[in-house]
């Protein structure tokens, strides 16, 4: 399929249209229930975005990047991979993150200023958040590679946006995955920003897909607000890179219905006319018509999942915010694995000022 | 003359400049459009066009390498990095580049330029946006390290980055872009680069400092008058090429120093600073010069970031450490 | 032209055959006299760099990076340019910066270790050598993006070989030049090597022509070794590039004869048969075989030409030597336009110390 | 015991780590079937296989990044930066992620790994070929900076950098790569990080260096002996964590310093140690702590290097004017 929808012959992938009709052929098979379940997630994934937006409003957490209307790319893209995947999110994947088992409240711990929202449970392979755009996906190749010459059968994903394929390190990953043939996904969600900048500027390449020809392995653009489109060309870049076929780059094409960051004011940058023409391509009203079609979706169920959301993103945060202060001198304890004699005199110099404070 | 915080004197320094000599472009992310993250630029682009306030691809190597291309061909690119967390990627053609054309080349190609960047801890922000690796550019041969601590000093020194004849690298405090709002001089306004200054003077002890901590400086100065010790506060304004008579006139006369940072403490500013007086003002310390730095550790988020920045508590201690002794 | 061969589909330019003959209906125009005229010139540069690493064998020079049999590539593209241009050289330009105006006395007394020999004529357009690989070619976006403000119609030359493809600058820059349609030329000579590392360890993609694509604009991938192919290709890059087309890379596919440096020892890592391979490809051979087709080409002017160059080259291996040392302070000098105080206290205690010393 | 030079000990150290522990790998560029340029990894491919001696492509970033993807999956990967002059390019993956792995996951994930380069001056190379940067490398937390001046210690301290739990940056001093040769032990042996050394005794002034400077300033030891003056000389050995203790009894004892670095003086090592000294050995000084170090210039091209590298010559100016303080 991946080879079939050639981004450079202007090809993208797309299974479930907005109103909700489905292109049987393509439609990879997902049990009603599953289909059901994803959307559950989606639904939970955009709630829980929309607390931490109003967590930030109200002084009680940080600076927030949402992700509203990437929940398709998200939750697709995830849903695809195998157990022993790594995913390497950026600043914006409370979805991708959430469905790969980091509970909403490290999530909502981390952007509240507090790193050990960062500290993954043993066995969850989900990298720490990274902030400078464009330079993780160079650690999923690493992490592919390794994989590769210890013998396991998994794949690495790179989340990145739009933006981040203009950074040098985007490039140098993409041509180490090529040349080693790393079983990596650059999952390239393009929400047609960075921050004010839109895509045109980025680069002018036509499509971000067809960048993947540089480095000699395929690229493919899909829609990135079908959850079947984004499911299905995950998966089959799986299986590539699994079965030893090399890496694959995937643009999901989307559209980042909130700001930047709580800090951003898209106004100043993006016609109200815009967001509208793409209101109407929502992921999950798509998805959402698509059970209604098939009578697997009513009020009733959509009201009782957005309430049961809403109990557990309450916990959620009541978890977060419980979580007991950090220890002042913990951020000294975790630059080496013995404390440099060099860093301890200051650790204890810290300590000595602490207690002259009376603190 | 009108009463403007560090960000409006910068843009207006910027405004002036650019309607003053045509050849001045500002360029980096979103600083057309949306006038910059932090506003700095703001009103740039509807006021001279999108070809002289650009909207870049998101690449800072390519920013600075491009813009010294730019400026040999003979325009006047101020470039803008979103954050001083984000200057690494920009360093190898600062180092290997930007610092070194007039050298290579003998004199035949330079590049006037200047890099702007905000930096600097105490926003709340996430992990790299907090970053304070003045340092590591004062040791970069070729390149000059400007750090305003007050509007008026933002206007003039912009000012003066944009004219001098070598690449200016340009760190703003972003703490206090909008803490201090002061008359700032509309017109014509310059700021010598190379030139710090005293901003409290004192005969008991040496404070050296820049950027966002010559204010909390400045508040431990008035609290340690209390305790009968007078502080000499001095704001460095350039940190490269250093003005060390100042200080060395300065220590000379109290014989005691205390220099507050930010940036992790071990091969910090601090040290150099130490250095010079150690090599010209040994005989007049009556104390060893006190360090009051952030420490060798990741810059933290936000629970703990007041822990690691220098505060006027840590400060006054400082001071009373070298006056006790 | 540049769009007929299109590297995706394998196409690469070739008009000149090594046995001489000519594709008559792709041949540029260039009279026999101009022909004759960058024959000459290519016997020149070739002497030249035997001469240079014959200095640095003789201990007469420093590590010297030599060009032989990337001629065709360096006199074909430079002799396609205009009197405005700028070229932006790496470390292996010789052929090209000759060509550009820089005297050969200059390029010698450069790798004697002296700075002067970068210092070009007011009115020669070349940049300085750049030996940090793929760094420059940025530098080439933004003095073509200038020009293009300034309303001037010159185009720009980065030279570059098939490691610095890797370099994320590289990225970049290409990245750069197609949003601003700079009017640049990406002319990556493709030598098969990286020191010892071979080209398809730089990358997967079957030609580096085709990555421009990557960034919206045309690559092409031309036989380096036909003199022709390279002028035809590059004229047609620069009118593109001076009438607001934008920027094109061209890929010369070619060969390193020599070693990577005076320091390297090539046997280490490519088989001589290799080499041999290429010797019926020589670049000069080409020529010489289709002048001699067009009784252009006597023994007698082959032995003129060489003995003319090699007086001059004599002269110019004297002139670089006589040049007087330059002064023990001269690396101070060039900072800043004006010194700084604190460099400047530096200085005279160096002098001082020379003093002292009695020198 | 064989007689080895540096080149001959670190590519013992790293052939032995290598048969230890499967995990372990080198990559880089022409690190593989070329050896490396100062063939460092002389044989390792021909012995261990293309997948664990790597020729990669050229891309600083590129190679210390995917370095960090393989420690943290569990390998060992030693990474090689072609020359100090090129590590620019690469400070972003250090800086922002390698150094902060461990803090970032709150000890989750960790990628212990070791980046070699060649450094210094003194060897008639092009431009970049001769830097020395490792100051800049000592203000960044979270990483280890090591130098070696021996073979032995270059063998004992690369066996203990890839053992180490966190990143080490392992600098080489080019120029003495093959001047020296010495008996090396062969199997197990380790040299401590953070321990300096001293090389010489001495009872009045300590000379503190590292890599190439030490050899120089032994000569200068050696020579100002005949002005009855004993020098003692150290060698840090490790300059990130710097250990301090080793310079402050040295000093203490003698009362006198001089610090010798090839890099550009400000914000050079050399100010850290004299600010340590400033602040914890002040009382015992008879005289300014001396630098004797490189200019703040770019390093020039060879007809001048010799000028600006630290010499004997310097270097005794350097003692005698401590002396005579
Ligand atoms: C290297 C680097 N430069 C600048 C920034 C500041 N910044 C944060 S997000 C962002 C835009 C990213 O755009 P994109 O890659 O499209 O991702 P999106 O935010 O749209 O999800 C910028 C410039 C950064 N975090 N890292
Ligand atoms: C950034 C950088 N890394 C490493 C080097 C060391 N080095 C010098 S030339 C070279 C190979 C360059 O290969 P290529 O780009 O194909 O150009 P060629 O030498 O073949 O002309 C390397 C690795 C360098 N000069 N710059
Ligand atoms: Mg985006
Ligand atoms: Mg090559």
């Amino acid at each position: 399929m991946i080879e079939q929808f050639d981004p450079h012959k202007g090809k993208i992938l797309r299974i479930l249209q907005p109103d909700g009709r489905c292109e049987e052929k393509l439609k990879p098979d997902l049990a009603d229930d599953t289909v059901k379940t994803l959307y559950r997630e989606m639904v939970f994934i955009r709630q829980a975005d929309q607390r931490a937006l109003s967590l930030q409003r109200q002084g009680r957490s940080g600076t927030y990047a949402p992700c509203q209307g990437q929940e398709a790319a998200q939750v697709g893209s995830t849903y695809a991979l195998g157990e022993g995947d790594w995913i390497f999110p950026s600043f914006r994947e409370t979805g991708a993150c959430y469905m790969r088992g980091v509970p909403l409240k490290d999530i909502l711990l981390y952007w509240m200023g507090d790193e050990r929202g960062q500290k993954v449970a043993e066995g969850t392979n989900v990298f720490p958040i990274s902030i400078p755009v464009g330079s993780h996906p160079l650690h999923a190749v690493g992490v592919a590679w390794a994989a590769q010459l210890q013998g396991e059968k998994i794949c690495t994903v790179a989340y990145f946006g739009d933006g981040a394929t203009s950074e040098g390190d985007f490039h140098e990953a993409m041509n180490f995955a090529g040349v080693f043939q790393t079983p990596t996904i650059f999952f390239c969600q393009n929400n047609q920003y960075a921050i004010s900048v839109p895509r045109k500027i980025q680069t002018a390449a036509k499509t971000l897909a067809q960048k993947a020809m540089a480095y000699g392995f395929s690229g493919i653009q899909v829609d990135g607000n079908d959850l079947f489109a984004v499911y299905a060309a995950t998966r089959e870049a799986r299986e590539k890179a699994i079965s030893g076929g090399g890496p694959t780059m995937i643009e999901a094409v989307t559209y980042r219905f909130g700001p930047h960051t709580t800090a951003d004011d898209p106004t100043k940058y993006r016609a109200d006319e815009e967001l509208e023409e793409w209101k109407p391509l929502d992921p999950l009203l798509r998805v959402q018509k698509y059970l209604e079609g098939k009578e697997l979706w009513t009020k009733d169920w959509e009201a009782q999942i957005k309430e049961e959301a809403e109990k557990s993103i309450s916990e959620a945060v009541q978890d977060a915010e419980g979580v007991v202060e950090p220890k002042p001198e913990e951020f000294f304890q975790f630059a080496f694995a013995e404390m440099t004699p060099n860093l301890k005199e200051q650790m204890d110099d810290f300590l000595a000022f602490l207690k002259e404070k009376g603190d | 003359m009108a009463k403007r915080n560090m960000v409006e004197a910068i843009n207006s320094g910027l405004m002036e400049e650019m309607e003053r000599d045509s050849t001045v472009m500002v360029l980096g992310e979103d600083v057309g459009r949306e006038g910059g993250v932090f506003r700095v630029t703001d009103g740039l682009q509807s006021k001279f066009g999108p070809k002289r306030a650009v909207d870049t691809p998101l690449a800072e190597s390519g920013i600075v390498g491009v813009a010294l291309g730019l400026a040999v061909k003979g325009l006047k690119p101020v470039a803008e990095l979103q954050f001083m967390g984000f200057l690494p990627p920009a360093l190898d053609q600062i180092i290997c580049h930007i610092s070194r054309m007039r050298n290579r080349s003998r004199g035949r190609f330079t590049c006037p330029m200047v890099i702007r960047m905000p930096y600097g801890g105490g926003i709340h922000a996430p992990e790299h946006h907090s970053e304070s690796t003045e340092a590591m550019l004062a040791h970069i041969p070729g390149i000059k390290v400007v750090i305003p601590s007050t509007p008026s000093d933002a206007k003039g020194l912009i000012v003066s980055a944009i004219r001098d004849p070598d690449p200016v690298l340009f760190c703003e405090p972003k703490r206090i872009y909008r803490a201090i709002k002061e008359e700032v001089p509309d017109g014509e306004y310059t700021i010598p680069i190379g030139e710090a200054r005293v901003v409290r003077e004192g005969d008991d002890v040496t404070v050296v400092c820049w950027g966002a901590m010559v204010r909390e400086v400045l508040n431990a100065a008035e609290r340690i008058k209390e305790e009968g010790v007078n502080a000499e506060v001095i704001d460095l304004r350039t940190i490269s090429p250093l003005d060390d008579g100042t200080i060395l006139t300065s220590v000379e006369k109290t014989g005691r120093a205390v220099i507050v940072h930010e940036a992790a403490r071990t091969c910090g500013l601090g040290a150099e600073i130490i250095a010079r007086i150690n090599e010209k003002a040994l005989l007049s310390l009556e104390a060893p010069v006190e360090r009051v730095a952030g420490y060798d550790t990741v810059f933290p988020l936000f629970k703990l970031e007041h822990h690691y920045l220098p505060g006027p508590e840590r400060i006054l201690r400082g001071i009373r450490k070298v006056m006790a002794f």
